[in-house]
């Protein structure tokens, strides 16, 4: 196994350097962002703060004008040690504090989507590819791609309006039922997913379009291979030849760029949050920015990023699982 | 205390419901007197009422804890709380307050001077805890018997009062033993105000019980307050129509189609104006703006109804010329005056525009002496979607007198740096707040507030200064004299109608909703015996202590 | 008589286009009888493909059955639904494929292949599948714990045995073998060959065996038919088609193959000036067996030789064995780890400006093996070979008029000198309206236009079919000695070498494991690989004891 | 060749339908805005129902939503094509370069692909997006500088496959530059591939603009689709029940989202031989077709 360990440790350095950019980036943004926190913070006063007060609220935050390169340092040396510094806008909040409470929901809304909207898109590319040119061929595509065609925030809103308002079946804020003391009881888990159900639909509709055309492209890809005309003049059943020989090699590459359909779904999901209030990273890191919170703009960027990373790196693995050809 | 930054999370997203609200089984059932002021997305447990930056909790500052007098704005007046009585020295240089005996903690613990004493000292150890900067004229605070506070002031300035009374005031024997108060979250408060007890703190929910020693006996009525985290305006605004929210600070849109018409004798909403104008400010440094005349044709162009119709779905009024709201009507010297800026008068802006030498060219717009066309940027807040249309409006009055002025937004930081250096043609901003109309033609006028362009100005961002205004200001700082005071913000008054160094379009209201299915004796314009807003802390206490279930 | 196994009479397959549809194959009548080895043998496009695709009706789209029967053990294959026909498939007829590799499923294990075979037409648990297993590893005699290995962990004639014995899986009657040994070096090829033999003897099926190597088919079946454009012109023994056949195409095709006896005479003088001289040339590539593992292994170990001017070199060597490594190294489109080469006593690795770059480009050019790939199907004939007069002539003093004149001119010329008459009307032609033959010309004029001192010829005729294959080498061999070239001529196939070539050079494995003028290593090989590799194009040169 | 694809482009329903909706939208955004002087007018009073007189009713500030949606078109989908053909422009360059030299070359740019590619656009998008000043051009910088990794990873694969095709070392053999050799030789081999990323790269800039107009990080004084939703969202549209405010503009934008997919889909449909002669067969021969089943018999096809 030693080398694909090579493989692994190579795509980590990737990862990393990925990682330092996106960090850095997420630090010099924001401090060009003409204004600072505290200006905003003074108009929220209008007149209640007086204008003397602001130098001593300026230090209380760290913003001492030191140059930017040695902030950059600092910021850095506190990051490797977990350190991701105060929030302005929930002062004093610790910003990991912020984040834990909002990371979890999104990681769950991320996940069940991701993984649903890609079983069901596969299976439907596995079936409408076997038979081609056929009436479902014809219908579902287009249909699909009608659906997830629609701006996002637009399907989330008619579901938000129909579902939840008009049929009242699903809530349509929150996690969870409010009076429930959150802990691992069948009442909680239920109540958590009959809150997660109208966002993570969202996500799946606009998820499963895509997964279905590569899974189609890659199985008609599949099914002209030499393979398969052997299997077939190998005498082998239909259901044998579809599932274990074409679907079998056609879901290897998609299962590879499963790590990209991720950054994508991240962009669903904060659009998601922020129309059903679902309480993750999306919606606090759309007050952060508005609010010019440095600190926790960046702590949520970087978790989010690393937290992409990390899934790659887990699919990174799994392919080498799948696949015996990139084992030694 | 922290104003909810309307703007900004209105913005965001509208959620929608249909006309007859089906009573959806969604509806979360509350106990307990719902209050929708804050808009987060899930609460972070912080009450402490002296944090900088304000991030503590609704209604830490007026409702746990409680200040030493209320400013009633629609009565014009303090309403005695923690102090009973307030008395200057001849000189104006001393003021002595009188404590409110028999008052105790909500842990039991005696409240009296000494807390009082201790609030204050610790603000002068902690300058970020001095929000409104009163150590810079408090020269020295000491304790003339248990219950009489006396403070000696460095320079007279009587309207130190404001900020002094206005402190909150929190337990000496509490928080001497806290070594790093900034960054104290205070989990457990003990207060002085109606509602102490933290029943419940969860992400979503929280809710504020009674405080079992109060000292207005009878007092609070309702049991407790209930607050679900609402992150959005619209998620806000939806519950209150589907009647899950008591009490609350939302802007809504077409308020009576969308929340009175769904119940409506239950279904309340006032937004009284005791506030100042929103002003359009032009950058008196810049051409054409330096001439009052010039900034009079501008004032005449812009149609204020349609402003109030159109951008502020007639919540308001078009403003008076005097700058003030109904609530300050009081400081208002109605006499007659040959100005009438704030009426639309297309013709009166042409005729001034032509006295003034301007000429129209071919495509009819305007020009000046040597014709070249006017071009100037108006410049507003991105997102803040009724000052946004205001501004269009604006845009198209001026138009219409053949000035081009285009529309630009940025996002708060960005316009809010150009506007304090000075680097915008026109912006449209609000005004310094006050008891009084001093803090706002100080703030329009003040000489010694102009700073050079480029250079951050916390106020006079139009650099309008006015040698004038600055001896009034020194002596209205120098009188207690109710009368006195009356006569020199009188003059100021007429200083500012006849140089209009900042056009004032419509008064700005204090959003507030309240439902009377489960509480009742709410104020509103029968019987305004405060602002009805939760946003305007800390008279919202005011409210707190007279509200009660319905039986 | 011997009973029929299998019969085809008057097959008739089209391939349907929009409106139309082309005729593949017509009126195709033949029978293979028990125990037998039938060879079908054509040039490419000839249609053979086609029949067997229809034996077991697995043609692809748009191909259709038109008319015709094909009677295995009297039941009539066309008429079968498709339950009957996948329970023929594989137990009473199987197919050995040529590139084995693409034949097995990547991402199963050898082991389950075998068994889902064996599954779709037996019901069997798993441990007598697995003794099935070890019985067919031991019959192609490969080491049985390969079973739980993937495919892309074995050599290329492991797999060949694996598929053979998938082939052997249920005791087929028939084993239809298309192209099986063409991708293996000679070597191992006669291995394999030998190995069917002796299980043919064994087990008692009958082969229909089809390849494009002539030499091989004729002596390696017992009847031949040769089809010419989807018909069968002509079916005898293998004696009577070797000796040329009555059909005039068999007559033609016979005398096509280049037999080595008629070698290239021609000797050449040490004391011409050399050209190149290449000297220990190593080159080392990183062989991704599997995704990433990069364990090195030298494609070129050590090689020095030189090019005389005015003389053509013979380079012969199997495939993997570095002769295109050495053929880009050369032209200098990839660079190599160590050694020297000199042009013209000028050391080629220190050119790397664009300048003398160009300069260099001047003097060596190539003629590639494909022709379909070698001239991009966008351009017509007039781009390809109006770029290199451009580049390396310049007409700046012309006006735009005068230069495109002169070079149709030249163009024009040089199609001539090619023999594509009349050249005006391929001036502007695409590839894809050319035949291979034409296309290789055209390339090859392409390398002329720049009068190189050297041209390195890579397979160029391996790809074209026999009729035309000795066309262009005698047209290549003419110009050399017109335009006093030197050629690099690189080719697996020594016959094609020996006739061009003043000299030889044997590469095996990166290495040179033989070398001397034409004539001296034709009758005494100091090598016996080269040796093998004389012999296997002789006529006679595989044994085999037909009787048994 | 081509005339071939343009009449098979024409032949396949999909194509020609995305075609046509493409092109009629284009139509509107180029000629609608004349007929609406300004938009932005208040014409009427607000949150009117649609009428004869106003197509799609009036917006919550009494303008006329039909010449707002008209007139968003035009800048919605100017952006849109441009930040679509910038992206795969970006995308080209780079793939070309990393996919053709090779080596270190190769290496840096895979590496900087990756980085864009693993970075989370919108987080990025609202940042820039509220950094840089509200208008389209910085709408369009945000959207390219988020969006060329995916394409230049497609189009990398292809060249690297292209670079190893013998008319590639042929052109550089006879002396050609590598500019040259990559835009002469292999360019012109990939237009389908470069047609249907630029497609993809329009839809995905149309979606992602309209996303973060909506966020109100646009130039919300611009008339824009996404302005438009912005401005209908922030009037409470559907909570006040007037949909008409919202649904044709969201409409507008999934069709034209819809016309695009569809184009694509005739590309890809076209381009592929496989299905091309399967279709063949089941045109011709319905009853005796079998996708997956044994070569048809049809003994008197021809009658011959």
């Amino acid at each position: 196994m030693s080398t694909s360990v090579q493989y692994l440790l190579k795509r980590l350095g990737i990862y990393a350097i990925a990682g330092w950019a996106a960090v850095t980036l997420n630090f010099f943004i924001p401090r060009m962002m003409p204004g600072d926190p505290v200006s905003v913070m003074f108009a929220s006063f209008r007149g209640k703060l007086k204008p003397e007060a602001i130098e001593a609220l300026k230090n209380t935050f760290g913003f001492t004008d030191e140059p930017l390169l040695n902030k950059y340092i600092s910021y850095l040396s506190h990051l490797l040690n977990g350190e991701l510094g105060i929030s302005t806008a929930y002062f004093p909040e610790r910003v990991s504090s912020i984040i834990l409470s909002g990371l979890g929901w999104t990681l769950l809304l991320v996940g069940i989507s991701l993984v649903v909207s890609f079983i069901i898109g596969s299976l439907i590319g596995m079936i409408i590819a076997w038979r081609r040119d056929g009436k479902l061929d014809s219908i579902l595509p287009p249909s699909f791609s009608f659906i997830s065609s629609f701006p996002y925030f637009f399907t989330a809103m008619l579901l938000l309006y129909f579902l939840g308002f008009k049929l009242g079946w699903f809530p349509i804020r929150h996690a969870y039922n409010s009076d429930l003391i959150p802990g691992f009881n069948i009442e909680f888990i239920t109540s958590c997913l009959h809150h997660v159900f109208l966002p993570a639909s969202t996500l799946i509709f606009m998820g499963i379009g895509g997964w279905m055309l590569q899974m189609r492209n890659n199985m008609i890809g599949t099914i002209a291979t030499d393979y398969i005309s052997f299997a077939k003049s190998k005498g082998l059943s239909q259901k044998r030849i579809m599932i274990w020989y074409a679907a079998k090699n056609a879901i290897l590459p998609i299962v590879t760029s499963f790590g990209m359909a991720i950054g994508f779904i991240l962009n669903g999901t904060i659009l998601t949050e922020i129309i059903f209030s679902y309480p993750g990273q999306g919606y606090i890191l759309f007050q952060a920015v508005q609010a010019q919170d440095f600190q926790l703009m960046q702590g949520i960027f970087l978790t989010i990023t690393l937290s992409v990373l990390a899934a790659n790196w887990i699919i990174d693995i799994l392919v080498l699982i799948l696949d015996p050809r990139t084992r030694k | 205390m922290k104003l909810i930054f309307k703007h900004i999370l209105y913005v965001i997203i509208g959620i929608f419901s249909f006309q007859q609200c089906t009573d959806s089984t969604t509806k979360e059932t509350y106990n307990g007197l719902v209050v929708s002021q804050e808009q987060r997305a899930s609460w972070i447990r912080n009450f402490n009422p002296l944090t900088p930056g304000g991030s503590a909790r609704w209604p830490t500052s007026a409702g746990i804890y409680e200040p030493l007098m209320i400013y009633n704005s629609m009565k014009g007046e303090y309403v005695p709380w923690l102090a009973v009585k307030h008395e200057w020295n001849m000189r104006n240089d001393v003021l002595k307050l009188v404590i409110r005996q028999d008052v105790s903690w909500s842990d039991g613990a005696p409240f009296s001077g000494k807390d009082v004493l201790f609030t204050f000292n610790l603000l002068k150890k902690i300058p970020a805890f001095d929000v409104r900067a009163l150590w810079t004229y408090l020269e020295s605070i000491k304790l003339l018997n248990e219950y009489e506070v006396e403070f000696k002031f460095s320079s007279i300035y009587v309207p130190g009062l404001d900020a002094i009374v206005g402190q909150t005031i929190v337990p000496e024997h509490i928080w001497s033993i806290i070594e790093d108060p900034v960054k104290f979250t205070n989990p457990n408060p003990v207060g002085t105000g109606p509602y102490t007890e933290i029943l419940k703190f969860q992400k979503q929910v929280w809710e504020l019980g009674k405080n079992p020693n109060y000292w207005q006996s009878g007092k609070p009525k309702v049991e407790k307050l209930t607050f679900p985290a609402f992150p959005t305006n619209v998620q806000a605004t939806y519950a209150l129509i589907n009647g899950e929210v008591d009490w609350a600070g939302n802007f809504i849109p077409a308020i009576d189609r969308i929340f009175v018409d769904k119940n409506p004798d239950k279904h309340h909403y006032w937004f009284p104006r005791a506030g100042g104008s929103i002003f359009l400010y032009p950058n008196t440094t810049k051409k054409h703006f330096d001439n009052k005349a010039f900034r009079k044709a501008i004032s005449y162009s812009i149609d204020r109804e349609l402003i109030t119709k159109v951008a502020m779905y007639d919540y308001t009024v078009p403003a008076d010329i005097t700058a003030l709201s109904e609530g300050m009507s009081r400081w208002r010297e109605n006499k007659k005056r040959k100005d009438s800026w704030n009426i639309f008068n297309r013709e009166e802006a042409l005729s001034i525009l032509d006295s003034l030498e301007y000429s129209f060219s071919n495509k009819n717009s305007l020009t000046d002496k040597d014709n070249n066309e006017i071009f100037f940027e108006i410049i507003v807040v991105s997102g803040w979607s009724d000052w946004i249309r205001a501004a269009q409006i604006i845009s198209r009055n001026l138009r219409d007198v053949g000035i081009n002025a285009s529309v630009r937004t940025y996002d708060f930081g960005a316009w809010f740096s150009k506007l304090q250096t000075g680097d915008f043609d026109l912006a449209i901003a609000w005004a310094e707040k006050g008891n009084t109309p001093y803090n706002l033609y100080r703030g329009l006028m003040s000489q010694k507030l102009v700073k050079p362009t480029g250079e951050i100005s916390v106020l006079n961002w139009h650099r309008y200064g006015n040698a004038v205004i600055d001896d009034l200001c020194q002596r209205y700082e120098k009188t207690s004299n109710q009368s006195v005071i009356k006569d020199i913000i009188f003059d100021m008054q007429d200083i500012f109608i006849e140089n209009l160094p900042a056009i004032p379009l419509f008064a700005e209201p204090s959003w507030g909703e309240y439902n009377t299915s489960r509480f009742t004796n709410f104020p509103d314009e029968h019987n305004p015996y405060a602002q009805l807003s939760p946003n305007n802390v800390p008279e919202s206490l005011l409210i707190l202590v007279e509200l009660e279930p319905v039986k | 008589m011997e009973n029929k196994i299998l019969e085809i009479n008057k097959l008739n397959v089209d391939f349907l286009s929009e409106e139309s549809s082309i005729t593949a194959v017509k009126d195709f009548s033949m029978h293979i009888n028990e125990n037998e080895i039938f060879g079908l043998v054509g040039e490419s496009g000839s249609g053979k493909s086609t029949v067997i695709k229809s034996i077991l009706r697995i043609l692809p789209a748009p191909g259709v059955i038109t008319k015709g029967e094909i009677k295995f053990k009297n039941q009539d294959i066309l008429e079968l639904g498709e339950s009957e026909l996948s329970s023929l498939r594989w137990s009473h007829i199987s197919v050995v494929k040529q590139k084995a590799l693409n034949s097995l499923n990547p991402l199963l294990k050898i082991k389950n292949q075998i068994i889902d075979t064996i599954r779709a037409h037996e019901q069997i648990n798993t441990k007598d599948a697995m003794e099935r297993c070890n019985n067919l590893m031991d019959l192609v005699e490969i080491d049985r714990d390969y079973l739980n290995r993937y495919p892309h962990e074995l050599s290329g004639g492991m797999r060949q045995r694996i598929v053979i014995a998938i082939a052997l899986a249920l005791k087929p009657e028939l084993i239809i073998m298309d192209e099986p040994t063409t991708a293996l070096d000679v070597v191992v090829e006669k291995e394999i060959l030998l190995k069917i033999l002796d299980l043919k003897s064994k087990l008692g099926f009958s082969i229909l065996f089809i390849t494009h190597d002539l030499n091989l088919i004729l002596n390696f079946s017992d009847r031949v038919g040769v089809m010419l454009e989807g018909k069968l012109v002509e079916v005898d023994s293998a004696e009577i088609i070797k000796s040329g056949g009555k059909n005039t195409y068999t007559k033609k095709l016979i005398n096509s193959i280049p037999d080595v006896s008629n070698y290239n005479q021609v000797k050449v003088d040490k004391n011409e000036p050399e050209l190149i001289q290449v000297k220990d040339l190593v080159k080392n590539y990183s062989r991704h067996s599997s995704f990433f593992s990069s364990d090195k292994f030298p494609a070129v170990d050590g090689v020095s030789f030189n090019i005389y001017q005015n003389e053509i070199l013979g380079l012969v060597g199997e495939s993997g064995s570095g002769k295109s490594t050495i053929s880009k190294i050369l032209t200098k489109l990839i660079d190599f780890d160590s050694g020297e080469i000199l042009f013209n006593g000028e050391d080629i690795s220190c050119i790397s400006k664009s300048s003398n770059l160009l300069n260099y480009r001047k003097k060596v050019q190539m003629i590639f093996q494909d022709p379909f790939a070698s001239l991009n199907s966008i351009h017509t004939v007039y781009h390809h070979l109006s770029r290199p007069i451009l580049i390396h002539r310049s007409y700046n003093k012309y006006s735009k008029k005068e230069r495109d004149q002169i070079v149709e001119k030249e163009i024009i010329s040089i199609l001539e000198e090619v023999d594509l008459s009349p050249p005006e009307d391929f001036l502007y032609k695409f590839p894809h309206e050319m035949s291979g033959g034409e296309r290789q010309r055209i390339s090859l004029a392409r390398a002329l236009l720049v009068q190189p001192q050297l041209i390195i010829a890579d397979e160029p005729t391996s790809m074209l079919d026999m009729s035309i294959r000795m066309e262009i080498l005698d047209l290549l061999k003419g110009l050399q000695d017109k335009k006093e070239i030197s050629i690099l001529f690189i080719t697996h196939d020594i016959a094609s070498a020996c006739y061009m070539s003043n000299r030889l050079i044997v590469l095996k494995n990166g290495k040179i494991v033989d070398s001397g003028a034409t004539s001296e290593l034709i009758n005494s090989p100091n090598n016996d690989y080269s040796k093998l590799l004389i012999d296997s194009c002789e006529s006679g040169w595989f044994i085999k004891d037909k009787s048994r | 060749m081509n005339r071939s694809w343009y009449n098979r482009m024409w032949s396949n329903t999909k194509a020609c339908l995305g075609i046509i909706i493409v092109i009629s939208f284009i139509i509107i955004a180029a000629v609608g805005p004349i007929f609406f002087e300004d938009s932005n007018a208040y014409i009427d009073t607000p949150l009117l129902e649609p009428s004869y007189e106003h197509l799609f009713g009036t917006t919550g500030q009494g303008q006329d939503v039909f010449a707002q949606t008209i007139a968003g078109a035009r800048s919605t989908l100017f952006i849109g094509f441009s930040t679509g053909f910038l992206v795969v422009l970006l995308g080209l360059i780079v793939g070309s370069l990393s996919g053709y030299f090779g080596k270190r070359i190769d290496n840096a740019l895979s590496l900087i692909i990756n980085i864009f590619l693993l970075m989370p656009g919108l987080p990025l998008m609202v940042i820039i997006a509220a950094w840089l000043p509200p208008g389209p051009f910085s709408i369009m910088g945000v959207l390219v500088f988020t969006g060329w990794a995916w394409n230049a990873r497609v189009l990398r694969s292809q060249v690297l496959s292209l670079r190893e095709r013998d008319y590639v070392n042929a052109a550089i053999i006879t002396g050609e530059s590598n500019t040259k050799v990559i835009i002469y030789q292999i360019w012109p081999q990939m237009l389908p591939l470069i047609m249907a990323s630029f497609i993809g790269a329009t839809v995905y800039a149309i979606g992602a603009q309209v996303g973060l107009e909506f966020l109100g990080l646009g130039d919300v004084d611009k008339v824009t689709w996404g302005n438009n939703l912005y401005w209908a969202t922030n009037d409470l549209a559907l909570l006040t029940g007037s949909w008409w405010t919202f649904v044709p503009t969201g409409l507008c934008i999934a069709l034209v989202s819809f016309g695009l997919t569809l184009i694509n889909y005739g590309i890809d449909e076209i381009s592929n031989p496989r299905l091309l002669s399967e279709r063949i067969v089941k045109s011709r021969l319905p009853d005796l077709f079998n996708r997956n089943g044994s070569t048809p018999v049809a003994k008197d096809l021809f009658g011959k």
